[in-house]
This record gives structure tokens, C-alpha cells and sequence, in this order.
């Protein structure tokens, strides 16, 4: 077992003939992600790697391959319809890549998603990967390692650097799961504990938090509550100016509130062990299990 | 992107709210044809980027259109909080009843547009979040219905007791929301909205933040950018495609990916050191994109070294060591260097700083701590 | 028991100051139902007839009154937004009798109401009335009689027509209710039929449907598998011409499709007595009792 | 309410759908104006609310603006499905290299709007479902959501395999579907939606019904009305408020709701009768709109019997009666009435016309078959 993809995922890949599309398509396949269509509009009928069939709609894909899961790399100024087109193709796994996507987009983008019962990651988001299993998104498979830690973050290369730091050290991973930047996103800390606590492969979590909102807030208290396995974790941007967007669209303290401070505080009160740098992870980790 | 007073006024009057004359000046000569032609009263208002411009002296009442004059004179090219007035808006001095507050942000938790009117107008709504938060009512919306007649009334009621006014209000409230969906704002907020003494509603301020992942589809929107009014650095780095904000310290950052970038600062700190800024050079690794990183930091005299942190995942190590050498023949780095470079291409690129004299490190906290201690270094 | 309405409905009147609110309002205060308030916005602290509270919107109105139904008299420019509002304010049972909503407002306003768990009955309807019981809309209640025949029809004054037929006839009626004559309807032909089905004091049901649309075959088809009770039907518009509005919005022939000989055909073939003319309800409602 | 194909492609055009040129002439030196602006063949249109203009001569190219002249000036006036043309449309006769048909109605049963498109464009589309169902593709959308890009792709690929006349064809379902809540359209088609043999997507034809209940809100669309295309009957009784639809027969009907309206029709067929109408005073019964009523009934010269039919709710039996009292004092009856009258009122009723002269009956069985009998005698 692990969490959100595993074997049976069986994956359409929308944008396959783009720059970045076509690199990651390889790059999964690779990995040994089943890839089993990608989806261009116009290019229907070819074969990408002359091997995975291309469809001009995420529906035809669906009904040609069974895929199940569909990750998006298209530019930002159509992947919200991209989005749209794989829920509503009944796609109950949907992993949005794309930096960019406007917030007033995603507003109606996510109703939509959960009315058909289908959850999405990110956007703006690296995907996840369940080591030696399937690999969905752009999270480098050789820094990951098979095992029982489970990761979730809201950060790309913050969650390599500490993936890095677990693997060096022997500490594999069941999934790695990068949630996304953005301010409004499909799949959140508390979706994400929910299903490492449910999921007999994982013995302990790191979570990787950085400023703006107060989603790890709520996680904390619902980790308090309702996770029982020990949970390590890390906020980015103590020294943030306020008011200021800080890269990610969702990093931003917004008057006193989302604050590192404030969220370090939060997990410290939930009993959560509060990394200073990255590099104690795994010290930490240790410890705890 | 935030917008001037002047430019979300004019947004609002599209959208059909109404919103008192007013226009904008850049001389003297120019405030005082408009006072002119507004006749009365007047008021110039500073146009920037910044809070508190009463308190700095940017907002300046005139009895008459010679003294319009005066005051724009002394307002433009005043420093508000750093930023340079550049125009100011000459509006009528309107006789006001009441005032009260409508903003609209979208919330994060139940990830929807909400609206939040307050009859304690006129006054920084955070303010009277903290003090007297009943007075402040909130309604989400359900961006799949919008705003919905009874919704906007219920708020309306919520300011005004008068039928009438709280139509009016319920009325300005939709074509609000309307103006946020129609320009991408993140934020749009009346403050305030007053009441005439002869009963009518209006929009006598205006504030319009514009979502920056909107401006690539709104041509239009996009074109009110004042870069005089930022910093020049950040204005240099956004062409660049780079995310860039200045900071206070002196260890120049220059890191790949938003939360890493964060942490390496906070790191920074963590060793005794202060980040002089935060700066992604983002996903895909132009070498240029680092020239143009290392020629922002470098124009920083505060910076007293360089520290570089990339986990090649997308960007590739060989694309960094590129850009570093490229811009050592470009311009002349004053500063020490720390490069902290692992991931993909690592080889090849810690091969080609090798060879043009640089060393790098593969641990992000060995990188931090020498940065930290060339700086102490050249302190002591 | 009856259906829908009964003892315990206590009535917000929406437009409670209008022309047509205020009279209806004391009609059915007269008759006996329960109206616990009105609003009118702008008119809030009244009091209607010296009695009802009026409120400036159905929220406050709910808040104070515990009203669990809502009956609409405004204009129909804001109507829907009276809909709106009742279902928003978590009324669960709504009647709508303004006539002229546009059917592009109904297209927002349907599924607003069913997402809260709400029930619209019209619009363009006359209401509905469970004799000596309550009475919500402008049904006249002296022409019904208590009883155990359940009436539905698309239509106003045809339903009084027939009504007065059974009460002149000895046949009392557990509920009459006019679903409303436009095409887009809250509550149809197969909402009323397992509501009389289901309910103890009916044992017979009267439909009265007319041209346009298909709701009267989908009915037809629906009584056959799943209502036990008799039927007896009629259809108004056997000699209406193919493609003219003929008064209500929803009554017209499209195509070759909406007839009143297809509809009585349906209703033929699912066993639902046919009445020729409004005249035979008695004798076929006899005959089958 | 129906619109002519000129005021059609004039919203198609408003919502950014791209429609060949073409001008609406009244004269035929209009008609020859315009043919010589566009250059080139034009064709001639006749602007009626009926079907089949070709075959019934009202559509005609002309290779010069003289033959356009001429074709205008025989077009004009002319009468198709009893209905004079008043104006003709002149544009190019475009060259085309395919047809499709693109149309949004509001379906009852999904209770939404949807969206029909078909390859086999140009022709009824009702012959399409008829004869070649598997030709037309639906999907009814959630207007929630209103009509997202990938589904109206999905008909654009369904339409044509080119991705840019897919794409092309998908924006301007999106438009149409705008224009449809936009200006209240119970129906809109375009048929045919052509490509040109440059490749390029264009609305050549267009049809848009107005929901009749959007007109009041909509002063504008509203003016679009041409009265001089309806019956004028028809447009007497729906400025007196009155529904009233011209039938055949020879029984003039006068009866409140619609629903009793029809029953009545059909039940004076049922004894062997006609209706020479529909018509429906509505609720609220005002005598001046009897006297209306029975003004465009009686105008009628076949009219050989007039019943009416009254079961008073909201409608007050006196009122009725003092309408048909004051009718008769404003002119002559030369045909027999037969009066049923029940409910609200009905002994006020009934006392007003037994003074005047009436009597009246209170079942409607024996009015309808009373009205019969009187038109068989007549006719005997």
C-alpha cells in the first residue's frame, strides 16, 4: 500500500507533446509509472515515444485506456480546463503542475471537482511519488528511496532537500507528496495526514510547511486529534517580510497572520517536533520512532 | 499588482459604481486645470503604493485651484515609505453622511470569494477587525451562483437601515464582485463608501490588487503596471523572469524554488547571518536567468557575500555553473562566492566551476555556515 | 397526513405588502394556515393585519419565526431572487406563484434549491391546499373538501374546474397541488405521484397535464412500475396548433413531440383512466375506486 | 418573440461570433445600395418568421446590384405562410466548403441549457434527428459552470478534425452560449455554420427566439420587436394583456387561465364544434380587458358564436359580467354568447347580466354544448 498512486495507477499525461510535458512523460516512464495516454488537442492518433497513444481529449483517453489518474503540464493560461476536462472525463486523480493558474480560476475549478468525487494536487505543485511504485509529477525518482516515512509539503525543491536528507541517511519513503504553493489548492495537509495515518506502509510523517494561511494550523490540531504516528515538522520563511509574495502565489503573511511563528507555535502545541533547519530531520525523525 | 486609487476609481466607474469625478495629475499645472474644472473644494491625494499617506502629508484639502496647485507641488516627488509620488488625483471634497467599508478577498479556508462590509468605515478594516471584529460582517460566496441578489441585500442591511441605501449598497456590492472576476483582482476594497447628505451611496476610495497570474491574459490590466513606483531591482528582476525581493541584510541569496529559497534565508539567520534578499531563479535554469540574478544582487552595496543553493531537480547544475562563469566575464563580482550545487548534472557543473577557479559544496548547512563565516570574517 | 403541507407548515409570505400578497395572505389566514411572518424588504417591524410580523428578508424571518415554508407574490424581475433567498435561508418547502420568471433564471435557480435539500413547487403555479388543513397559494378553498383524492396539475383554474367537480360530487381531496404551467418546474408530475403514494389519506390521484414537454409520459411510465393506487388523467390542448405558446410558457408543441394524443396515448398504455372531457373525473374516479 | 435573421447575426456579431458582411434594406434601391458597397454576388433574403423561404421564392442570388434590385423589388411585399415581407437581407453569396449546425435550446427534462451541434449543417435540423439521429451530438450544460472549454471543444472535434476549426467552432458555441443568457434567448441556431475554402469558421444563417418573460427586463432586445410581421390580432390582445392565438374555427372562446383555456377548446371540438381561438384574460380580471377580448374576437368574421368560459378564483364574476355589459354598450354583438359563470363573485355576476339581459349558466359542459347547438342552428 501507499497513499493517493501505487501500481494500479494507470496514468494520462495532458500536455505529453509540450517542453515540459514530454520531458516528465519520459522521465515517469522511466521510473516505471504505468503511462498508459496523453492527451494533445489536435495531435490525436499519434504515439508519443512511439509507444503511448495520444488522444485529442481526455474523454476519448479514458475511454480508449481506463487511465485513472491524470497529471497536467499544460501552460498555466489553460490549465484550469484542463483540469475541468479530466474530472469531468471522470479521472478520479488529477495532479496539476502548472505555476500560474489564477485564483479566481481555482475558485470554480475546485466545486467542480469534488462534485464528481475526484480529488486534485496542487496546482502549482510537484506531484508525488510512492518510491519503486509509480511516480506522478516532477519529483526526482533517484533522490527518493522505498520506505515508511511519509512526506507532504507545500514546496518543490524544499521537499528534495529534505527527501535528500532521508534517503543519505537510510530513511526511505512510503509516498512523497508535494501539495502545492498556491493559495487555493485541491489537497491539503489534513487530506494528506488523513491518508498517511490510514496507510499501513507509513510509520512516521514529515510535513513541510512554510508561511501564508493557516493550513498547518488546522493540521496540527486535527494531527493532535487524530494522527497517531509521530510527525516531524519544518516552516519555511521565519525571516519573510510581511505582505510580501514570496515566490510561491500561497506564501504571503497577510497582516499578523501566517506567520512562521504562529505555525511552529501550532505544531510545538500538537505535539509535532519542530525541525530548525532542514538538516534535522533526521535526527528527529529518528527519535520519534 | 496593486493599482493606484486613480486607476481602481476608474475600474469601479466601468463596472457601473458610482464613484465622485475626480482625475489625475503629474504637475502643478496640471492639478490646478483640474481643480478648475471640478470647481469648490478640492482634495490631492498622493498616488502610491502605501498606507498611511494622510499621516505622511499626501492627502491635502484646497479651498481653491491655486492652492491645489501649491499642495500637488509639494506632494509630487514626496517620498512616501520609500516610494517617490509620481501623481497625484485631484477629487471634489465631498460632504459626507457616513462611511462605511466593502472589500472583497478571496479566503483561503473555504477557498471562495468573501465579502466583508462594515458600518466603521473610513478607518484601516484591520483595525477594526482587532477591536470591534462584530462590526465587521462576512459572506462568502459561492462562485458557481456569484453573488446573489438577497446576498448583497442582506449585506446592504447590514450598513444602512434605508431601504434605498441598502439597495444602493446591495447594488454596488454585485457590480464589485462583477470587477473582481472581470479584472483578476485578489483583493478590491471601497473604503470608504460614504453616504452624500442628500442620501446617495458612493465610492469615494478605492483599492484594486490585481492576481499577477491574471495579467498574462488581461493585456489591459496589465498595462496600468506604475513600475516607477517599485523598486527597480524587483522591476529588473521580474523581466528577467526571476522572483526577486529585497531584503535588509548583506548575504546576497540566489537559490532554485520558492520554499528552499525561504529556508536558505531562514538558515542564514539561524548561522547569524541577515539574507540581503530573497531570490528564485525558478524551474527551468537559462543560464542568463543567473547572470541576470547575480547582476541584481551584486548592485546591492549591502551585500557582502554571495551564497548560492541549488538542488538541481528541473534546473541542472551545468545551466547554474554556466550562468556564475558567464557573468564573472560580464561584470566583476566584488564579493565572495559560496556555491552549494547537488542534483541533477551535478558533475558537470561542479567540472565547470572547478575550471574557472570556484569550489562548490554538495551540503546546504556547509554552505550556509561559510557564507556566514566569510562575513564575520570580513566584519572582524 | 397529507402531502407536502399539513398542521405543522408555518408560512413566511414573501411579498406580504404586495398587491396580490397581502390578499392571498389573509385568504389563507382565514382559511386556517399558519402565517408566522412576511417579508418585504424595507418594510421589517410591521405588522401585517395587526398580526404577522414582516421582516426585510426571509433569514430574519426564519431566525425568529421558525417558518419552514415560503410562498412567493413578488414581480417576476425578482422572483427568482425570492427562490434564491428562501432555499439560502433553509426554508424547506418553497411555493412559487409569480407568473413570467424568465426560464434562464429557473436554470440557476433548480439546482440552488435542490443542492440545500430544498423542495420548489412551481413556478406559475397556484399552490397547493390539504383541505381543512392548510392552504399555501391562491387555490379557492371553498370549491375543496377534506378527502382521500390526491390532485396534480400543470394548471390553475382547470384544477379548480375539476376540484369543484369531485367536492360537487361527494369526492373529497387529501391534497390538490398545481405543479405550475412554465417548462422549467421544481416539482413534476413523478414528485406528486410518490407523494401520494406514499401517503395514507389518499387512495386515488387525479392528473391533470396538458401539451409540451414529456413529463406527463415520464409520469405514465413512473405509475406503472411504482404507484398502486388509481389514476385517473387528463390532458388539456388536444386542439392546440403545433408550435404556439398557448398561455403557459411550458404549453407548446415542439416538433411533433408534446401532443396531447402522445400523452394520452402514454397514459392509455400505463393503465391512468383517460377523461375525454373534465365532466368524466366522477364517473371514471367511480369506477375505479 | 422571434427575431429576423438581420437582428440575429447583429447579436451574433455583438457577442464576437464571426458573420459575413450584409446590410437590411426595406426598398429595392436599398437593397441595390448594399449589393453595391459588398461588390460581387450577393443574395437577396426575405426577412419573415416562416420556414422554407427558398422554396417559396424568397431567397435569390443576384450576380449584379441590378439583379439585386430586382429581386428586392420582387420579394418585397411578397406574402410567405401569410406573411408579408417587409425587409430583405443582402449579403455575399460567400463561398462555402462545408455546413454544420450549431443550435442551444433550454431542455425541460435536464432542465438545462443544451448544446446540439451536427456535421450535416444547412438543412432542419429536425430532419437530421429524424432521419439521421447519430449525426447530431448533444450536451446539455451545467450552468453553474456555464459551457466550459473542453466540452464545447469536444463538439468543435465533433464538428471538424481540424484542431483550428475545432478550436474555432468551440469559441463560438462559447459565445453563443453567452449571448444566450446575455439576451435571454429561449433558442438560438446558427445553420448553417460554414467553413470558407480559406479554412476559416463562419456563421453564415441565424435564428434566436426571446424568451417572452426576458422582455421586460430587456428594453433593448424588446425593440427588436416587428410588429408589422404578426397577426394584428394577436398584437391588439397582448397590449390589451390578453394571450390570444387565431384559430380556425367558428367558436370565439373567452376564458380565464390558460389550462381551462385549452379544456374548453378541446371540449367544444368534442361536441362537434371548432374554436375560432385561444385566448386567456389571465387572473387579475380587469372589464376593460373583457371589453378587448371581445372587441378581436367579434373582429373576427367567422366568428359565428362567442362562449365564454369563467370558473372565478382570482378572477371576480363581476367583473367579467361588466365587461361584457360595457362591451355591448361600445358596440354591436351580431353573433350569440353564451355565458358560464362560476365561482368568485358569481351572484354579482350573474345579476349583472340578468339586468343587461344575459343569462348565464354555471356548468361548463352545458355552456360548451349550448354554444354547439347554437352554431349548428345558425348553420342549419
Amino acid at each position: 500500500m501507499s497513499v493517493f498512486i501505487d501500481n494500479a495507477t494507470r496514468l494520462v499525461v495532458q500536455g505529453i507533446t509540450g517542453r515540459d510535458g514530454s520531458f516528465h512523460a519520459k522521465q515517469m516512464m522511466e521510473y516505471g509509472t504505468q503511462v498508459v495516454a496523453g492527451v494533445t488537442p489536435g495531435k490525436g492518433g499519434q504515439r508519443f515515444e512511439n509507444a503511448v497513444p495520444v488522444f485529442n481529449t481526455v474523454a476519448e483517453a479514458v475511454a480508449a485506456t481506463k487511465a485513472n489518474t491524470a497529471v497536467i503540464y499544460v501552460p498555466a493560461a489553460v490549465a484550469a480546463s484542463a483540469i475541468f476536462e479530466a474530472a469531468d472525463a471522470g479521472i478520479g486523480l488529477v495532479i496539476g503542475i502548472t505555476e500560474g493558474i489564477p485564483v479566481l480560476d481555482m475558485t470554480r475549478v475546485l466545486p467542480f471537482v469534488r462534485e464528481r468525487g475526484a480529488r486534485l494536487i496542487g496546482p502549482n505543485c510537484p506531484g508525488l511519488i510512492s518510491p519503486a511504485k509509480s511516480k506522478v509529477g516532477i519529483i526526482p525518482g533517484n533522490i527518493c528511496k522505498p520506505g515508511n516515512v511519509g512526506v507532504v509539503s507545500r514546496s518543490g525543491t524544499l521537499t528534495y532537500e529534505i527527501v535528500h536528507q532521508l534517503s543519505t541517511h537510510g530513511l526511505g519513503q512510503s509516498t512523497c507528496i508535494g501539495i502545492g504553493g498556491d493559495p487555493l489548492i485541491g489537497t491539503n495537509f489534513i487530506d494528506c495526514l488523513t491518508a498517511f495515518q490510514a496507510d499501513a506502509e507509513t510509520d512516521a510523517i514529515v510535513m513541510i510547511g512554510e508561511i501564508g494561511g493557516t493550513d498547518e494550523q488546522q493540521a496540527a490540531e486535527f494531527a493532535k486529534r487524530e494522527v497517531k504516528k509521530p510527525i516531524v515538522g519544518f516552516i519555511a520563511g521565519q525571516t519573510a517580510p510581511p505582505g510580501r509574495r514570496m515566490g510561491h502565489a500561497g506564501a504571503i503573511i497577510a497582516g499578523s497572520s501566517g506567520t512562521a511563528a504562529e505555525k511552529m507555535a501550532a505544531f510545538e502545541k500538537a505535539g509535532i517536533s519542530v525541525m530548525k533547519r532542514p538538516a534535522d530531520v533526521v535526527p528527529l525523525l529518528k527519535e520519534r520512532m | 499588482m496593486n493599482l493606484h486609487e486613480y486607476q481602481a476609481r476608474e475600474i469601479l466607474r466601468r463596472y457601473g459604481i458610482p464613484v465622485p469625478p475626480g482625475e489625475v495629475a503629474s504637475t502643478p499645472a496640471e492639478a490646478r486645470a483640474i481643480a478648475e474644472r471640478l470647481g469648490g473644494k478640492v482634495v490631492v491625494k498622493a498616488q502610491v503604493h502605501a498606507g498611511g499617506r494622510g499621516k505622511a502629508g499626501g492627502v491635502k484639502l484646497a479651498k481653491t485651484a491655486a492652492e491645489a496647485e501649491t499642495h500637488a507641488k509639494a506632494i509630487l516627488g514626496m517620498t512616501i515609505k520609500g516610494l517617490t509620488v509620481q501623481k497625484v488625483l485631484i477629487a471634489p471634497a465631498a460632504e459626507i453622511a457616513s462611511e462605511s467599508y466593502v472589500g472583497i478577498i478571496v479566503d483561503r479556508t473555504s477557498q471562495r470569494p468573501v465579502l466583508m462590509v462594515s458600518p466603521a468605515g473610513g478607518i484601516d478594516i484591520e483595525e477594526v477587525a482587532a477591536k470591534t471584529p462584530e462590526k465587521i460582517h462576512r459572506r462568502a460566496v459561492d462562485p458557481r451562483y456569484g453573488l446573489l441578489s438577497h446576498q448583497a441585500m442582506m449585506l446592504g442591511f447590514a450598513l444602512y437601515k434605508d431601504v434605498k441605501q441598502a439597495r444602493a449598497a446591495a447594488d454596488i456590492m454585485q457590480k464589485l464582485y462583477a470587477a473582481v472576476y472581470g479584472v483578476g483582482a485578489s483583493l478590491a476594497e471601497i473604503n470608504p463608501l460614504v453616504t452624500t447628505p442628500d442620501g446617495a451611496v458612493q465610492a469615494l476610495d478605492a483599492k484594486i490588487a490585481i492576481d499577477d497570474n491574471e495579467l498574462e491574459r488581461r493585456p489591459d490590466i496589465a498595462a496600468l503596471r506604475d513600475v516607477s513606483s517599485e523598486a527597480p531591482e524587483e522591476v529588473a528582476a521580474r523581466e528577467a523572469g526571476l522572483t526577486f525581493i529585497k531584503l535588509e541584510g548583506t548575504v546576497g541569496c540566489c537559490v532554485n524554488g520558492a520554499g528552499l529559497a525561504m529556508a536558505t534565508m531562514d538558515l542564514v539567520k539561524y548561522y547569524g547571518g541577515e539574507p540581503a534578499n530573497f531570490l528564485d531563479i525558478g524551474g527551468s535554469s537559462n543560464p542568463q536567468k543567473v547572470v541576470s540574478a547575480l547582476r541584481i544582487i551584486t548592485s546591492d552595496p549591502r551585500v557582502k557575500v554571495i551564497l548560492f543553493n541549488i538542488f538541481g531537480g528541473i534546473t541542472r547544475g551545468d545551466d547554474v555553473a554556466n550562468g556564475i562563469v558567464q557573468a564573472t566575464r560580464e561584470f566583476t563580482l566584488k564579493v565572495p562566492i559560496v556555491i552549494r550545487l547537488t542534483g541533477t548534472n551535478e558533475q558537470l557543473g561542479v567540472e565547470i566551476l572547478r575550471k574557472a577557479g570556484f569550489s562548490a559544496l554538495t551540503d546546504m548547512d556547509d554552505a550556509v555556515k561559510q557564507a556566514v563565516a566569510l562575513l564575520k570574517g570580513r566584519a572582524a
